[in-house]
């Protein structure tokens, strides 16, 4: 099978330009390709249009390129726990595109699937529905697109050289929708391991839907809100 | 401390156990950020009640112990959680898919308004804070039942149980229960039934006007 | 969590009835509930709706209840290599409403998984676009329905009394989504597990979706066109 | 044995080889059911092609041995199959997904009916036959190449290249490239462009007018 890895973040994300879209997965901190946002960072491309549930939380994640003043669009459904999202956005400094998160996913995956439209009760009566078709059925409903971009940053616990690839407990969440949705899949693992590692019944992602994927490292795995039993 | 100040009515941990008698066994169950996540904490295990958290888990437990806790292991309010044996993790879409294709009983969420038609306001305040809609709007239109858990008042001393909401909607005609520290409250369309009120509460303190209320 | 299990075929298919909706999994005959398909040839209940890739094969599975007469209605994408549904087909025994492959797993995705509608290309310009909604997209497309069923039959190689399952090689096909898609999903498998046996990261159905579990047994596994390399 | 009837151009195994020549390495594959699985039976393994079959598999190996042989690992065909390393199963909604998404590089199907706009007819003969589209209108929308391998002339001795299909379609301008035993063809709109033909095959042997030959 055809070998996709790249030797770091900064090559794997070589081609990355002012004005592209760029989905990037994790729920809050929690599953976010770390190493690739570091590496946008510094490369410094501006005009980017994040796709993401949360644009970072608590100032980490996407929030850096957020300070750093690369993002200047933003789809997302929650805004909440993140000031430098919501300041840049009542500053009109950000455009942010709310959208409800069971429809940013699915339109994610109809990205990905080749679904050109569907029907969802979900918004229908607020201002979600806003000059969108609506349609009858047991439920009033409207109609939601897909949403592609033009690159996905993902974070896997396990992937292989084909870009197969399994992830640990709620990390999961967008990761592999995006990595369906976007021309380019970039991907960063905790490891690297050999084709045939991860069962075949048990891959959640298959490599045919990831173009680059790399060895990650030095990873924070932030804990967000840390709350215990003792 | 002066008395207008003296908590009135059921305590949060209250207002949980009130809502966890609503939940039969073997039903399964969503929980909003905030208040709802107390629900998780102390629902009965024997009860069987499966809860599920829109991030991609459902079997979620409560809080772990500082030796079993996992970064990549939180509910969809960031916290950390432990889950039960038999618990299952998945992506987004199949996650919103079991709330959208009507397989979660019930769904408990935090409130800004909720008024007779059960409208229900909880993601924005125009011009002054936007939170976003997360996966309130998909909870709304597919868990089977809605209860709403919310402080009675806002800060501005308001009732939040209204004629009509005035913020933008989560969803129309959505809410089947509404739970505040004075009472439990069902929309009926013209007007709010009184289920139930906390001890030592009267019609009189709830706030809202009598032809609201039946 | 709720135990979901049941004694035998005969107590989990209890409520069966004539006239009902039937989703059954498998691809031919690899991953079909064998044990289920064989407790409705002998409660011979009638008037089925089978909904099914193939409504059986070469005689076996749910060509079973072909023979019998219990099918009246079939919605499927293939009928080739089932002599009896063709037979039965051109003979107007059985009403047969052909879907092709994708928009039948993708309609019943959508059942399970509330979505109300989806565009698709596939059919556009054909026999199956009759009578449907068409729209432009990047391509012409086709407003696709949501099939749903009174009860789904499926097997899994490993579940538990939850009824979380997961399914062996091509064994999965059809069989999560129709689980998802039913009114009362019952599953039958080849090893009945203790829950937390299967990773909860690689549970390929959570039980949620499921109502009832049995032990299944003497599984005859066919092999419909065995080939070798030897 | 007839001189009429020596078979004449390429035997299965060369138009398989045909096709192979065609795709590229790191290249994806979709194999239709019949003389298309012989591609997965000749194609080389340091080639890096990796091939789907929609029944759920990415990573299709050829045929296992009487050792390795599974009864649920099986392609679309419903032969037994073996997998490569690194190989993927998955349910059906994410396989069609692959494919309606353009992930699916190559797709080579059989054929009853090509016509010069592109449009393929094989799932029914109206009256007589009907086998069933399958997957292959799917297919046909999906994968980014449409390669139809098929036998040139019919039964009865038709050419199965025409003009405009006659049975019902499959869909409309799909395909890129038919390969018979006769030769590859390309249809343009308005007629076949004869890429290559068989050693000794000449035009006046392909049954097709010479207005819809360029």
């Amino acid at each position: 099978m055809k070998d996709k890895t790249f030797s770091s973040s900064q090559e794997a994300l070589h081609d990355l330009r002012d004005g592209i879209s760029l989905m990037s997965g994790g729920f809050g901190l929690c599953g976010i390709p770390e190493n690739s946002i570091d590496e946008i960072a510094r490369q410094g491309i501006r005009d980017i249009h994040a796709i993401s549930n949360n644009i970072g939380n608590s100032g980490r994640g996407l929030a850096i390129l957020l300070k750093n003043g690369q993002i200047s669009r933003a789809t997302c459904s929650y805004v909440g726990g993140n000031p430098d999202l919501e300041q840049q956005m009542l500053a009109g400094q950000v455009e942010v595109t709310l959208v409800p998160q069971g429809t940013f996913s699915e339109r994610i995956r109809a990205a990905g699937m080749g679904i050109r439209g569907f029907y969802t009760p979900t918004g229908y009566g607020t201002l979600v529905a806003e000059g969108k078709e609506a349609k009858e059925f047991d439920k009033p409903c409207i109609l939601e697109l897909p949403l592609h971009a033009d690159f996905a940053i993902i974070k896997a616990e396990r992937g292989d050289a084909f870009g197969n690839l399994w992830f640990k407990e709620t990390a999961r969440n967008f990761s592999p929708l995006m990595g369906m949705a976007a021309k380019v899949t970039i991907v960063e693992v905790e490891e690297l391991v050999p084709l045939g590692a991860i069962p075949a019944e048990d891959i959640h992602l298959p490599g045919i839907f990831v173009q680059r994927i790399y060895q990650g490292s030095n990873y924070r795995n932030d804990i967000e809100i840390p709350v215990y039993a003792d | 401390m002066s008395e207008s100040s003296t908590p009135r009515g059921w305590t949060r941990e209250e207002m949980a156990d009130e809502i966890i008698a609503l939940i039969p066994s073997g039903a399964s169950l969503n929980l909003g950020i905030g208040m709802p996540t107390l629900i998780a904490e102390r629902m009965d295990p024997a009860k069987s009640v499966v809860i599920h958290s829109e991030n991609g888990v459902l079997g979620v437990k409560g809080r772990p112990t500082r030796a079993t806790v996992s970064p990549t292991l939180i509910n969809a309010g960031k916290e950390t959680i432990s889950v039960q044996a038999g618990a299952s993790f998945f992506d987004s879409a199949l996650s919103f898919g079991m709330i959208r294709g009507g397989h979660i009983d019930f769904c408990v969420l935090g409130g800004m308004e909720v008024d007779v038609q059960g409208n229900l306001a909880n993601w924005m305040v125009p011009g002054k804070k936007v939170t976003g809609m997360g996966g309130a709007m998909d909870l709304v239109n597919g868990a089977r039942q809605i209860i709403i858990m919310q402080s009675h008042f806002s800060r501005g001393g308001e009732c939040k149980l209204l004629a009509e909401c005035r913020l933008p909607l989560t969803g129309r005609g959505v809410v089947h229960r509404v739970i505040t520290e004075l009472g439990m409250f069902v929309p009926t369309g013209t007007a709010f039934r009184v289920e139930k009120l906390a001890p030592g509460i009267t019609m009189a303190e709830l706030g809202i006007v009598p032809e609201l209320l039946v």
